[in-house]
């Protein structure tokens, strides 16, 4: 666990007056869980924007499997194995699940407008099926299949969570990109989408940066933690090293030092 | 090169720009309470201008009598076509009530024909002095008076975008009417009001250019010819379509002098400023004043 | 046969009704008026008139509904669009057409002219091409000038849509213009839709043109008229067969002064023998026969008459088909339908050349104060010049 | 419709390939199957005047089609397809005249230039979106039908242009009756042609523009690619109809091509479905007939008594034309997600029966 | 239809759900036969998992189903002694009930104080620049981002929306969701807010949560749902103490708090249906 997979050189952002980012260096790991947290409004969410592509930052670098990618395209990025989820849902509404997931195998697929209408005379079909087996793994990894054939805009809030994940997957990512995983999700499925997490990230091999505000989950499954304060990096480290540090208790967490006992802990769930 | 012409025709660019102006605000109106893009508001016009036309033929009225009969008609002719035909739509995709305003498009189209005839019809003479003289160039007295109207509407437009919570609550509703309601805004009063407002407007402009061009069927295609001016200025910014409008007119006369002194390509007159648009949207994707969609995820 | 089936198209609700509307009355009522009387000497005479608004693809299915459904002998039709559209298909059928488009390239049966792209065997029309009254109105415009005392050389323009209707004459014309010692400016531009013309007709001030042939017509010859009066133009308006009439001037109104325009009959109230059994024919839709009907009627009058009497030869000679009507409309010279003297302009069609008639009248309109006075200036016989079919 | 109530009640397909198929059910593929066949005979079972209309449907149906996907598919509006349309018409009348290329290879020739000019026309769309696109290319509308009426060359100008039939092995397809096959053929084609496009990979990647174009550029999909793309396709569409069109009429004049048409394309896939292919070809044949049937009955009309009032027979041009825009609006008040999706409602009912609910 | 039945009747509560079914799109059943009551001045909390239901029901409470093709198909809703389950949204909201809708579903083309201004849309009174102070005072950020909405980060949009709802001074306030995307520091003070509102200015609220330990902790009463039904209500400390909800929703029963990361696949959940 000692190359990482991506790197993160001083990068900066404002938007007009507001500066949403202030040289934020970081590096991940490859195969770790690495979690971003901080305030409302630190800058979290930009910052998976300026690593995806969203975003271009005003100055520094990033640098992904030792390429710099910084002025690259979002979708050059997906080329490269980056995939991502979204704080605002942000699935293709009026799509099945199923051809939502198959949108992620987009830049793996070859066939073309011209091949693809010819279906049986190219090998347009053999690919379709192909990525299509590939993708029902993922469904059934996932266990989505009983709403394989539903239409995305009509699922609720958390299985819509899911099928992001599932499409975010489906790009074949060695770096996946999750911005609040588990938002809007009660415990049982805040424990199922961990072990989701958790099995991509150990089975899949897939390196995971994530954003998330439960604190019991970052604490749980992530190797390292970063704090983003008013677009600054406040501190990184192991997860019981940043929960201890007094700042983050209280700008964030909003805890008294006094008050720290397992009871308030497991609330925070 | 003969300045004179020129000058000329810029004036007129100016004075008619304008009343694209004052025609483009309806559909700023109409696109900024409710998202939709009004393809009946070339009949609008033609409604507004019949109408007027009508009431001082056949009712002998005097002609302000006859004008302000006509506004009052179309407020009330704008409110009930809303409640009859669009508020059933309310919430349904947009483009499906966009097609809707073109059913109503062939609708009054052919009703106007039927009960008017296909032939153009002039208003009496209002002014004693049809036209006067302005730098040279002799202008039609309707246009001054759609001048003042048109100053008078556009500063009552932005006051009451700009103060005014109706304002505050068509903006609400163009952008969510799901929203909008549960704010405990009536998507149909706002509805309602716009297009009882555009339908006014609109009959303004179409009597103006009934006394300038007299009234026939084909008045309506002004409905399509503003698109250009309502674009330029962005779809949804009052002082947008007045820029627009007057950019167009000024454009499309300017073309005519280069066409007719050098070029003599012809027709300039009718397409420069589609291309001019093009050219314009590229560099400035929301026309001059439009606001942006917010891209974000 | 005792009965035969014409299908007859109009535009009476589409973009061309200002005028469509006069001529389909009076086709409609000269079909109700031969039925009524005996038809083509005995044998009915089925008709159905389609209101096609102008549109091709719905021209084109009466069409066919009328060749698959009611055996059609022979249409009525109307517009520049649908007709060239059905070139084809009626000399493939054999189904004569008599169409109010005066494109001079339907004049060309057998292609003789190498302007013709296509002949066109089975097309008439009654009344001088497009060109050919053009070609009248600038030969007018050159005695003019010379009565006036102009001097040097006049000028000319043609102003109109870019639409295949006002720009068919337009190279023909310029042509002999030019012939004519006329000075050819560049064409102005106006759209088919009336507007604010001012600009153009600013340009046509400063270009001093004297002669201004006017292409369009209705609402948009309105505009022009009011516009270039605004700015003070002193041009010489002439308009093409559609661009002047009595509604014309109706709704100009004040401000229309020494309009020229052509016709191919008299007016309404014009004392010729033919007349009578015009406001005959009329009473058809109007019973009282009162409501006084423009030129276009009176055309469409003439343009089911010489299909009638073409059905009638036909009809002895073989029956009532396409073909034979066809044969029919060569059979006459200087052919005059009868009841219609005075009325109808002698015609003259051959199997090569399609131009029935090579006579214009020429008319001058003014509106003073509610009245409406029309004086003839001039009767232009054109020569048929062989390099003119089909131009 | 008659096939619906044989629909299975469950989903028993058992293999990817069973699943991918444009036809949901068997019964449906035989019925498809079965309606193309019993169409290859229709010029023997009906008349002429069926046989017009179902070619207008044809090529119409062609074009909306290309629309669909631009407007249904990608989420761009656009107001010039009647441009394009006649572009095609146009471009095939004039390669063959011009170059003498046989006319069956002139019409996917004319196909690829208006593609090429279509996506010149659309090229904005990678910095222009919504109705401000849809503008634009209203504007397109206007320049493309400007210069019919001026490229003399292309167009043949104010007299238009000839367009021979298609010929093969020196066969001519001239009449209606052959020319039907022609129609039916490029039909049944271009429309298999965009259900599999639909179901592949760059189909997938215009719906994904059209639902969300920020995700779709992070999955991976190039967006002003498959923008302009979509207009090309589009206009590909727009070509082929087009160009059938020319070479059934065997003439082609500027003047037809107008923004009503381009209207009249929105309307057809408006009405049947945006984003559906079997809502495209219901919407064509909804507004090839309304006019049609509609003058049918004004035909009735005048045989009635009064029918020879003269007020009311001129009033019925003009109601005829009232009541295709009535037909438009409570078409869309009661149906507003068009035909297309009052068939899936069925089609729900019927999968869920008795179970409904 | 367990316990629902025997629930603790106080006077008549102030808003009633009785029995209600939706079905959207004509054929698709989400509601069948949910019935809740919210006594004035109380706090109620509506839980359960993905898909329950809980939106669609807080939806046909507001009115807002019919904009989704959703439709109230039986049973009645009366706020206040009043039939509203056929009353268009904007009535509702006059008559009182303001809804946050799931989602922050804010306005994103105008600024927060256009966002604020507009949840006061129905009021006439003078007292909205007071109230925007005090929504200010709640949340500070809002003070400080002046630009569109739109480009505000998550949790500033989530706290603009619950912002919105305070402008309008309802009767009863149904929300939806308002801690998700909140920091922990965020979610706690939120709770404080609702609970603060609740007492100090008698405002009724109904809750829809994720987060069940807070919701049940802020609330008097609550519901729990699953499918589409009611399984399973109680009082604050009935809710508490149930081995069910302790399991299934508070994290841990008897036993210590597991670690996420222990957790195995097999675990499978109870259900009560
Ligand atoms: N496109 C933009 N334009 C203007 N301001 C922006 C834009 N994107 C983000 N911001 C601002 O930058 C700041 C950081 O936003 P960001 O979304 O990164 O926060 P976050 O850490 O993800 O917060 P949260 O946890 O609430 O989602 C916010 O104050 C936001 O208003
Ligand atoms: N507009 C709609 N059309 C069809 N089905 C819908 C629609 N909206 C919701 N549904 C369905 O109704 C069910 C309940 O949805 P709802 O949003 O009420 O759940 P929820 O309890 O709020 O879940 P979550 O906690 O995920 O927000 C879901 O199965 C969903 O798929
Ligand atoms: C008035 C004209 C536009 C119609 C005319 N019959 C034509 O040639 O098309
Ligand atoms: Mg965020
Ligand atoms: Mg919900």
């Amino acid at each position: 666990m000692t190359e990482s997979i991506l790197k993160v050189e001083h990068v900066s952002l404002a938007f007009g007056g507001v500066k949403a980012l202030t040289d934020v260096s970081f590096e991940v790991p490859r195969g770790s869980v690495f979690s971003i947290i901080g305030p409302n409004g630190a800058g979290k969410t930009s910052m998976l924007n300026c690593i995806s592509g969203r975003y271009q930052p005003n100055s520094g670098n990033v640098i992904f499997n030792n390429k710099n990618v910084t002025n690259l395209r979002p979708n050059d990025r997906a080329d490269l194995g980056m995939g991502r989820t979204f704080q605002n849902l942000a699935l293709f509404g009026h799509m099945s699940v199923l051809d939502n997931i198959m949108v992620g195998r987009h830049h793996l697929l070859n066939n073309n407008w011209l091949t693809g209408p010819l279906y049986w005379a190219s090998n347009a079909q053999k690919e379709e099926l192909a990525h299509r087996r590939y993708v029902e793994e993922i469904i059934d990894f996932l266990e989505i299949s009983h709403i394989r054939k539903s239409v995305a805009g009509t699922l609720s809030y958390g299985l819509r969570k899911r099928v992001e994940l599932a499409r975010a997957m489906a790009l074949k990512p060695e770096l996946i990109l999750l911005d609040e995983p588990m938002a809007g999700m009660n415990l049982e499925e805040k424990e199922d989408m961990a072990r989701y997490i958790l099995d991509l990230n150990e089975e899949f091999g897939i390196t995971v940066v994530m954003i998330e505000h439960d604190m019991g989950v970052v604490m749980d499954i992530s190797h390292q933690v970063m704090v983003l304060d008013f677009g600054k990096k406040l501190m990184s480290g192991l997860p019981d090293e940043v929960m201890a540090d007094p700042h983050v208790k209280r700008a964030y967490l909003g805890i008294e030092d006094e008050e720290i006992n397992s009871e308030q802990q497991r609330e925070a769930s | 090169m003969n300045f004179e012409l020129l000058t000329q025709l810029i004036i007129n660019g100016l004075i008619v720009g304008l009343l694209y102006g004052v025609i483009g605000m309806c559909f700023v109106l109409v696109y900024k309470s409710t998202q939709i893009v009004n393809f009946a508001q070339g009949e609008f016009l033609l409604i507004g201008a019949w109408v007027c036309w009508a009431s001082l033929i056949y009712l002998e009225l005097p002609f302000f009598l006859g004008f302000i009969l006509s506004l009052v008609f179309m407020a009330g002719f704008g409110v009930l076509l809303q409640m009859i035909v669009l508020r059933p739509m309310i919430g349904e995709p947009i483009i499906s009530v966009i097609m809707v305003t073109i059913g109503l498009s062939i609708f009054f189209q052919a009703l106007m024909k039927w009960i008017f005839g296909v032939s153009p019809q002039s208003y009496p003479q209002v002014f004693d002095d049809q036209s006067i003289s302005l730098l040279g160039l002799n202008i039609e007295m309707a246009y001054l008076m759609s001048t003042v109207i048109a100053l008078i509407i556009m500063v009552a437009f932005y006051l009451f975008f700009k103060h005014s919570k109706h304002g505050l609550a068509m903006r609400a509703t163009a952008f969510d009417q799901q929203v909008s309601q549960s704010l405990g805004i009536s998507v149909k009063h706002v509805f309602a009001m716009s297009w009882g407002i555009a339908a006014t407007v609109s009959a303004t402009a179409g009597i103006v250019l009934g006394m300038v061009n007299g009234v026939s069927d084909s008045l309506s295609i002004m409905g399509i010819k503003v698109f250009p001016a309502v674009i330029l200025g962005g779809l949804d910014s009052i002082v947008g379509a007045i820029v627009g409008g007057i950019i167009i007119g000024v454009l499309e006369n300017v073309a005519e002098f280069f066409d007719s002194q050098y070029l003599h390509i012809g027709n300039m007159y009718d397409i420069a400023p589609f291309y001019v648009l093009l050219i314009i949207l590229w560099f400035k994707p929301y026309g001059l004043f439009g606001t942006k969609d917010i891209e974000r995820i | 046969q005792d009965s035969v089936f014409v299908g007859h198209l109009a535009d009476m609700s589409g973009p061309t009704a200002f005028v469509g509307k006069n001529y389909a009355n009076g086709v409609r009522d000269s079909l109700a008026y031969i039925n009524a009387h005996g038809g083509i000497n005995g044998t009915k005479l089925e008709s159905e008139t389609i209101d096609y608004a102008y549109k091709v693809p719905q021209a084109i299915a009466a069409y066919k509904k009328w060749k698959s459904r009611n055996n059609m002998v022979a249409m009525q039709g109307w517009g520049t669009a649908d007709t060239e559209a059905l070139i084809s298909f009626v000399a493939r059928d054999k189904t004569p057409v008599f169409s109010a488009s005066y494109s001079g390239h339907l004049t060309d049966p057998t292609g003789k002219n190498p302007h013709t792209k296509k002949p066109a065997p089975y097309n008439f029309f009654y009344g001088a091409s497009y060109s050919d009254a053009c070609r009248g109105l600038v030969q007018w415009a050159a005695e003019d000038w010379k009565n006036k005392g102009g001097q040097g050389k006049p000028k000319f323009t043609h102003i109109g849509a870019n639409h295949p209707f006002p720009n068919a004459p337009k190279e023909a014309c310029a042509e002999y213009a030019q012939e004519l010692g006329f000075n050819v400016l560049p064409p102005v531009v106006i759209s088919m839709k009336p507007g604010d013309f001012k600009a153009q007709c600013l340009s046509i001030k400063s270009s001093e043109s004297n002669y201004g042939y006017i292409g369009n017509l209705g609402g948009s010859v309105q505009s022009l008229v009011k516009s270039c009066n605004t700015v003070g133009v002193d041009i010489q308006f002439m308009s093409n067969i559609w661009g002047g009439d009595k509604d014309v001037f109706q709704a100009a109104g004040e401000g229309i002064k020494d309009y020229i325009f052509p016709t191919m009959t008299p007016f309404w109230n014009d004392d010729v023998p033919g007349m009578k059994l015009v406001h005959e024919i009329s009473k058809m839709s109007d019973s009282s026969g009162e409501e006084e009907r423009v030129h276009h009627y009176i055309r469409g009058v003439c343009s089911t008459y010489f299909m009638k009497e073409a059905m009638e030869w036909a009809k002895e000679n073989g029956g009532i088909t396409g073909e034979n009507i066809k044969k029919g409309m060569y059979v006459h010279k200087n052919w005059v339908p009868k009841g219609l003297e005075g009325v109808c302009l002698a015609a003259n069609w051959t199997v090569e050349d399609h131009r029935g008639i090579n006579q214009i009248n020429i008319y001058k309109g003014n509106y003073n104060e509610g009245d409406i006075k029309i004086d003839k200036v001039s009767e232009v016989t054109l020569k048929r010049r062989d390099d003119w079919l089909g131009y | 419709m008659s096939s619906l109530s044989m629909r299975p009640c469950g989903d028993f397909r058992t293999s990817y390939k069973q699943d991918n198929t444009i036809f949901e059910t068997k019964t449906i593929r035989w019925v498809t199957i079965f309606t193309i066949i019993a169409l290859c005979f229709a010029p023997m079972l009906v008349d002429g005047y069926f046989i017009t209309l179902l070619i207008q449907i044809s090529y119409l149906g062609i074009a909306a089609l290309g629309l669909n996907i631009l407007v249904g598919y990608t989420g761009q509006i656009s107001l010039g397809h009647g441009a394009f349309f006649g572009f095609g018409a146009f471009a095939s009348a004039w390669l063959n005249t011009s170059f003498n290329i046989p006319v069956l290879l002139c019409i996917p020739l004319a196909g690829f230039l208006t593609m090429g000019v279509g996506m010149m026309f659309g090229a904005p769309a990678a910095r222009i979106k919504g109705l401000y696109l849809a503008i634009a290319t209203l504007a397109s509308q206007f320049i493309i039908e400007d210069f019919f009426a001026r490229a003399e060359w292309f167009s043949g100008g104010a007299s238009g242009s000839m367009a021979n039939p298609v010929s093969l092995f020196g066969f001519d397809f001239n009449t209606d009756q052959s020319f039907y096959y022609v129609a039916l053929f490029a039909l049944v084609f271009m429309f298999i042609w965009g259900c599999n496009l639909m179901r592949s990979r760059d189909g997938r990647a215009f719906i994904a523009v059209r639902d969300h174009y920020l995700s779709a550029e992070i999955m991976g999909v190039k967006l002003n690619k498959y923008r302009l793309l979509s207009f090309g396709i589009s206009s590909f569409y727009a070509g082929i109809g087009g160009a059938l069109y020319a070479h059934y009429l065997g003439y082609v004049s500027a003047e037809g091509f107008t923004i009503m048409m381009s209207i009249q394309f929105l309307a057809m896939i408006i009405i049947g479905g945006l984003g559906s292919i079997k809502g495209t070809l219901m919407g064509v044949i909804f507004m090839v007939f309304l006019p049609e049937v509609l003058a049918s009955g004004v035909g009735l009309m005048k045989m009635t008594d009064w029918g020879n009032i003269p007020m009311v027979v001129d009033g019925l041009a003009y109601i005829k034309e009232m009541a295709i825009g009535v037909v438009i609006i409570c078409f869309l008040i009661f149906e507003p997600e068009g035909l297309s999706h009052r068939w899936t409602q069925i089609k729900n009912y019927w999968k869920f029966y008795p179970f409904a609910y | 239809m367990s316990q629902a039945a025997v629930k603790i009747q106080t006077a008549s509560p102030m808003l009633s759900v009785n029995n209600i079914e939706v079905v959207y799109d004509e054929v698709i059943q989400v509601l069948r036969g949910v019935s809740l009551d919210v006594p004035e001045g109380e706090v109620v909390t509506l839980l359960g998992p993905n898909g329950a239901g809980k939106s669609t029901t807080l939806k046909a409470i507001s009115g807002l189903l019919r904009s989704e093709y959703g439709e109230v198909t039986k049973g009645d809703i009366t706020f206040m002694g009043e039939r509203i389950d056929k009353k268009n949204a904007e009535d509702v909201v006059r008559s009182g009930l303001f809804q946050v809708m799931e989602g922050r579903r804010i306005i994103e083309d105008m600024t927060s104080i256009e966002n604020l201004k507009l949840g006061a849309y129905t009021r006439n009174d003078s007292q909205i620049n007071q109230d925007l102070e005090m929504v200010f005072n709640y949340f500070p950020r809002l003070k400080e981002r002046t630009g569109l909405a739109g480009y505000l980060s998550g949790g500033e949009q989530q706290m603009l929306a619950i912002g919105r709802a305070l402008m309008a001074r309802p009767k009863m306030i149904c929300l939806d969701e308002p801690s998700m995307g909140l920091s922990p520091l965020l979610v706690k003070e939120v709770f404080g807010i609702i609970k603060k509102i609740n007492q100090d200015q008698g405002i009724t609220m109904l809750l829809v949560e994720q987060n069940a330990n807070y919701a049940i902790k802020a609330a008097d009463y609550g519901y729990i749902m699953e499918s589409g039904k009611i399984v399973l209500d109680g009082t604050q400390e009935q809710l508490l103490n149930n081995e069910d909800v302790k399991e299934f929703y508070l994290g841990g029963g008897n036993e210590e708090r597991k670690s996420f990361k222990n957790l195995k696949s097999y675990k499978r959940r109870k259900r009560w249906l």
